[in-house]
């Protein structure tokens, strides 16, 4: 079993490599997401370091929504999906599998882009890895929240609207509070405890998380 | 020479130069003349440049950086401008060795916008006390990376296909609009970067000890660079032609 | 295909099973019964439900009325300890576009099998499958009939002994039809069961039990 | 022939009405960056009002080059886009149709989003026209320039991170000159002459953008 | 089709026309004429370039070498001027799966004349292809051979004569491949030109001219 697990992780990595290497374009969108938005401010850089913390957050969404979009569209599309409902592997662990697959790209990206992040936009953490704690915490709620949706953009014929309805509500507390967490990092003296509400959250999307994808997904396919 | 002739002569030009195997005989001699060339230039300008040049008046050592910023900035700029132009040829005429040279362009001045960046940010923390300022020209170079890596990207998509050829090079031609931002940006917006001191019409504002090694460098960075970029279109057109006839002629010669 | 219904143990049976679509009933009051190690044709014309009843029997849909059982137990969540997984193919190709078909052969073999995928096999089965000059292009680039082809090919390594398959002669040209008949015929003779959907006749040897949709299906009356 | 572009615009609309995917994503993104930014400068109110010229415009671009890169992805997969070359209207007409109302769909979500992000931002104009028509030539660049990568990535299957790298660089002019008109905009103060240089940019990118995207689109279809 | 090459007004000439995909020959030397009025088969092994040959006879694709003529004009930017629009459908839809087949079709009428789509004459195309209980259901709710039908009605109000024709029988029923076939021949009775691919017999009355592609085909040798 674990070994099917294995194989089925394999072909994401493949996958992933062969669409031209997902981690480095990830990596080089962050960049582009920074430059774009110190660009703007006119070496106004007081104002651009008061609003780091939104930005990375921010970029950090955009950067997970871009990884489970195309996720299981594609799969879907093409009917693999069917294949996955339809082998004795329990659905929701092999849709574990990829969604354990996507949070470690974004992870390797983000470890890749924060030391750099942190030259360009000229910032230090007092408490580094508070900051870090907290990138990998938001990053796995939002893979998860962001798979569900996907799914069920899938069932409802990919109009958004719906997709857009259950995304906010969801994605929004999480981007505050990691937002809080990272000004709490900088700054020492704002209090961080809102990092264990997050992994609160985390512990409780990812318990529930996989079972729901899979339950949307099913209904998706019948 | 009328106007028939020069033409006729150029296209004789074009295409000795555009079949593969023609180029890839005659590039041999130019690929040592530039290796050789630029070898020797470079070296005579480091040289000079770290162990016999004045230290500034103001920067002390840290100046001596220049040596190799300078070279590969400028060279940076002019092979993403080299690249621009026969993404082009290979997009009106679909010559594939324009592709190839597009290519190897591409590696080449990536390296060389990179190097660039990283002399340069290391040369911005003791001259205005930090790695990275959010200026204009630092900006739209880190853009000219953005763009070779973009382009290098696609490339490595699908290393035969046609289509991703094209794609690179609509994007190269595309990219070219950034050129001239980066050129003008020290004028445009008032920048920390220091503006053009090297100018073909006036006379140099830098002192002649420090200045003939740097057009050294820059000369032997062109040839350098050059060199390199022969080297790797020839690979890319061997590769492609591997199967061709004149190619396996070449291995049985044992010329390859 | 026995429109009898037999209790036997070997038997599909399909008892006034019904489906619909939101509103629109597709087909109702089916029943039938498939013994292991037969080959069966459904057919019908476009739109009877076909493609709908396959994915019935693979459990990918319930039924909405009556009930499909194997060896006595109902069809409850999928395939799992009633049979052995079914084999299923539709008109989807369930491969990735950008990997190419020895790539996607693995991923689909490695799926449902805990051995290691032994490349030669894997190798063996595309080049039977005609494909031996694309083994390594990305699927995207490869013919329709190609592509059929390339998933055609895990019919040869699956350990499947239950074959749905949704028009699977769609796209092949002569040589690959029959290539596939043949291997129809060979399954069956070791004793597995194909049911298939086709729109024309196929040239197998062995007899072929057929199920005409049409019968059944309610002219797309609203429910 | 304007009959027939009336119907091509015709089935553009009866699609977006089909499925709203597009403006309720944009908006949803939007909306997104606008309340973490907000949260963010709770105490500072100088700061948000010196950055959010580059707030807004830096939201709208990572925005519309996400949305926009799947433009044409739906009528290339179902290969709507060879009607298109193969009929007897010429490609580019047909294109600045799509174009044009891909435009109109992200000027009704902005003038869905500017009022909102004046609210949460407490800022008012002094030339709220200027600010106005900065974001109407914006977007006109804007999608111009995305829809020729759009195009592009279809060639080289559709990843929408690639998208965005090639594509940001190419908005940047757009970025700094918006900022600047909108700052002038906040302030009456500051030179606004920028604003034709931007006209001028836009008229450009219109007339040689809907050729380029034809040409890119015939290549793709090959 | 005539291997002889004509130079009459009214042929359709391909002389030793070749094909590559980056650096895979399909076909070469490929000469062929096609007198108008006539119903052309082309068929061959999967992977042999059928689709591509079309691709290349409607324009979508320019030869590599060799050239496409038309009374004495080559080829140039697609067929404008040089013929009536050609009427190409391959295995895409080119349709919106969010569209209904009405939708669609209006959609594909109006994008081809400047008259106003009349409902009655649409309905009935739709109608005709056999899609009464469908014709606002949004296109990704549709059978395989619904779908099939429902791009297939616009043959019933295309002006074009020329018809380039990819695997139309594809996943048709019994009924719809004889609606297909009467089409065809009456077209060509009219004086229509068809170009068709397909795998198996087609059953028009017409005589068909056939040209085989395996025969052109490189067998994907390199470049
Ligand atoms: C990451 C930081 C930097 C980048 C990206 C950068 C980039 C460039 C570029 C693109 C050029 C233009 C070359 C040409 O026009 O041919 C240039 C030239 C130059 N840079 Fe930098 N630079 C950086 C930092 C610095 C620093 C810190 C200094 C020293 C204070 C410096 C001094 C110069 C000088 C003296 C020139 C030659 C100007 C001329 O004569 O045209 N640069 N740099
Ligand atoms: N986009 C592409 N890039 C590279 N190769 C391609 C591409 N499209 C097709 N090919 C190759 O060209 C050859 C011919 O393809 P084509 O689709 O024309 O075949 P076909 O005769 O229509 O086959 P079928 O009977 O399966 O439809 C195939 O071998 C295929 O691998
Ligand atoms: N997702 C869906 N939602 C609503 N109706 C559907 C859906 N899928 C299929 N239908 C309807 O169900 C009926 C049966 O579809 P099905 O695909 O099973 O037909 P089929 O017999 O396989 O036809 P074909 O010969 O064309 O493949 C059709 O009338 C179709 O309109
Ligand atoms: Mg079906
Ligand atoms: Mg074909």
């Amino acid at each position: 079993m674990f070994k099917r697990l294995g194989n089925v992780l394999k072909r994401e990595i493949l996958l992933s490599s062969r669409q031209f290497g997902f981690t480095a374009q990830l990596f080089i969108f962050l960049v582009i997401g920074i430059v774009l938005f110190a660009m703007g401010f006119n070496q106004a850089s007081d104002a651009i370091r008061e609003s780091v913390p939104a930005l990375l957050w921010f970029l950090i969404l955009l950067a997970t929504t871009l990884v489970a979009s195309s996720w299981f569209r594609d799969d879907y599309d093409n009917g693999w999906l069917a294949q996955w409902v339809m082998c004795d592997i329990p659905l929701s662990l092999l849709i574990l599998v990829k969604q354990f697959f996507a949070w470690i790209q974004v992870l390797v990206t983000l470890i890749l882009f924060i030391p750099l992040s942190n030259i360009m936009l000229n910032i230090e953490y007092e408490k580094p890895l508070l900051a870090y704690a907290s990138f990998a915490i938001g990053t796995a709620i939002l893979v998860q929240i962001t798979s569900v949706t996907a799914v069920l953009s899938l069932l409802i014929g990919r109009s958004s609207v719906l997709h857009s309805i259950v995304t906010l509500p969801l994605t929004i507390p999480v981007l505050i509070f990691g937002a809080e967490i990272n000004r709490a990092a900088l700054d020492a003296s704002s209090n961080a405890n809102v990092v264990w509400f997050l992994m609160a959250i985390a512990a409780f999307v990812w318990s529930i998380g996989p079972w729901t994808t899979a339950t949307a997904l099913r209904m998706s396919l019948e | 020479m009328n106007q028939a002739t020069f033409s006729s002569r150029f296209k004789r030009w074009f295409h000795q130069w555009g079949s593969p195997e023609s180029f890839f005989v005659k590039s041999r001699f130019w690929e040592i003349i530039f290796g050789l060339f630029g070898a020797a230039l470079l070296l005579m300008s480091w040289t000079w440049g770290l162990f016999f040049a004045p230290p500034d008046y103001l920067q002390g050592d840290s100046f001596r950086i220049i040596y190799i910023h300078v070279p590969t900035a400028s060279a940076a700029l002019t092979f993403y401008f080299l690249m621009g132009i026969s993404s082009a040829i290979f997009l009106i005429w679909r010559m594939k060795l324009a592709d190839h040279a597009a290519a190897s362009l591409c590696i080449v001045g990536g390296t060389l916008t990179t190097i660039s960046l990283i002399t340069g940010s290391i040369w911005g923390k003791p001259t205005w006390g930090t790695y990275w300022q959010w200026d204009a020209r630092l900006t739209s170079m880190l853009i000219l990376l953005l763009l070779f890596l973009g382009v290098a990207m696609i490339r490595q998509v699908q290393s035969n296909s046609d289509r991703i050829r094209t794609v690179a090079c609509f994007i190269a031609v595309i990219g070219m609009i950034n050129l001239p931002i980066i050129k003008y940006s020290v004028e445009w917006w008032n920048t920390l970067h220091q503006p053009a001191t090297l100018s073909l019409s006036e006379k140099p504002k830098m002192h002649i000890s420090m200045l003939i090694p740097l057009l050294m460098g820059i000369t032997g960075m062109y040839f350098f660079s050059g060199y390199l970029v022969i080297r790797q279109t020839r690979y890319h057109v061997l590769k492609s032609c591997r199967r061709q006839g004149w190619v396996k002629r070449l291995v049985k010669n044992g010329a390859l | 295909m026995h429109q009898t219904i037999h209790e036997d143990d070997n038997y599909l049976i399909c008892r006034s099973v019904g489906s619909h679509y939101d509103d629109r009933q597709i087909f109702s009051n089916l029943s039938f019964s498939v013994p292991s190690g037969s080959l069966t044709q459904i057919y019908g014309a476009n739109g009877s439900g076909k493609s709908t009843l396959l994915r019935l029997l693979v459990g990918l849909r319930k039924p909405d009325q009556g009930e499909i059982s194997w060896q006595g137990d109902l069809w409850r969540s999928g395939w799992n300890g009633a049979l052995t997984l079914p084999f299923f193919l539709d008109h989807h190709l369930s491969a990735h576009e950008q990997l190419s078909p020895r790539e996607n052969l693995i991923a689909w073999h490695t799926l449902h099998t805990n051995e290691v995928s032994n490349s030669i096999s894997i190798n063996d089965a595309l080049i039977k499958a005609g494909l031996k000059q694309v083994l390594d292009e990305p699927l995207r680039q490869l013919s329709f009939g190609q592509k059929r082809r390339a998933v055609l090919a895990r019919l040869l390594i699956t350990t499947s002994s239950w074959w749905f398959l949704d028009e699977p002669f769609n796209g092949l040209d002569q040589a690959a039809q029959q290539w596939l008949c043949t291997l129809l015929d060979s399954h069956v003779e070791k004793g597995g069961t194909v049911i298939l959907t086709s729109h024309s006749k196929i040239a197998v040897k062995h007899s072929i039990d057929k199920i005409d949709l049409t019968k059944y299906c309610q002219d797309n009356t609203h429910v």
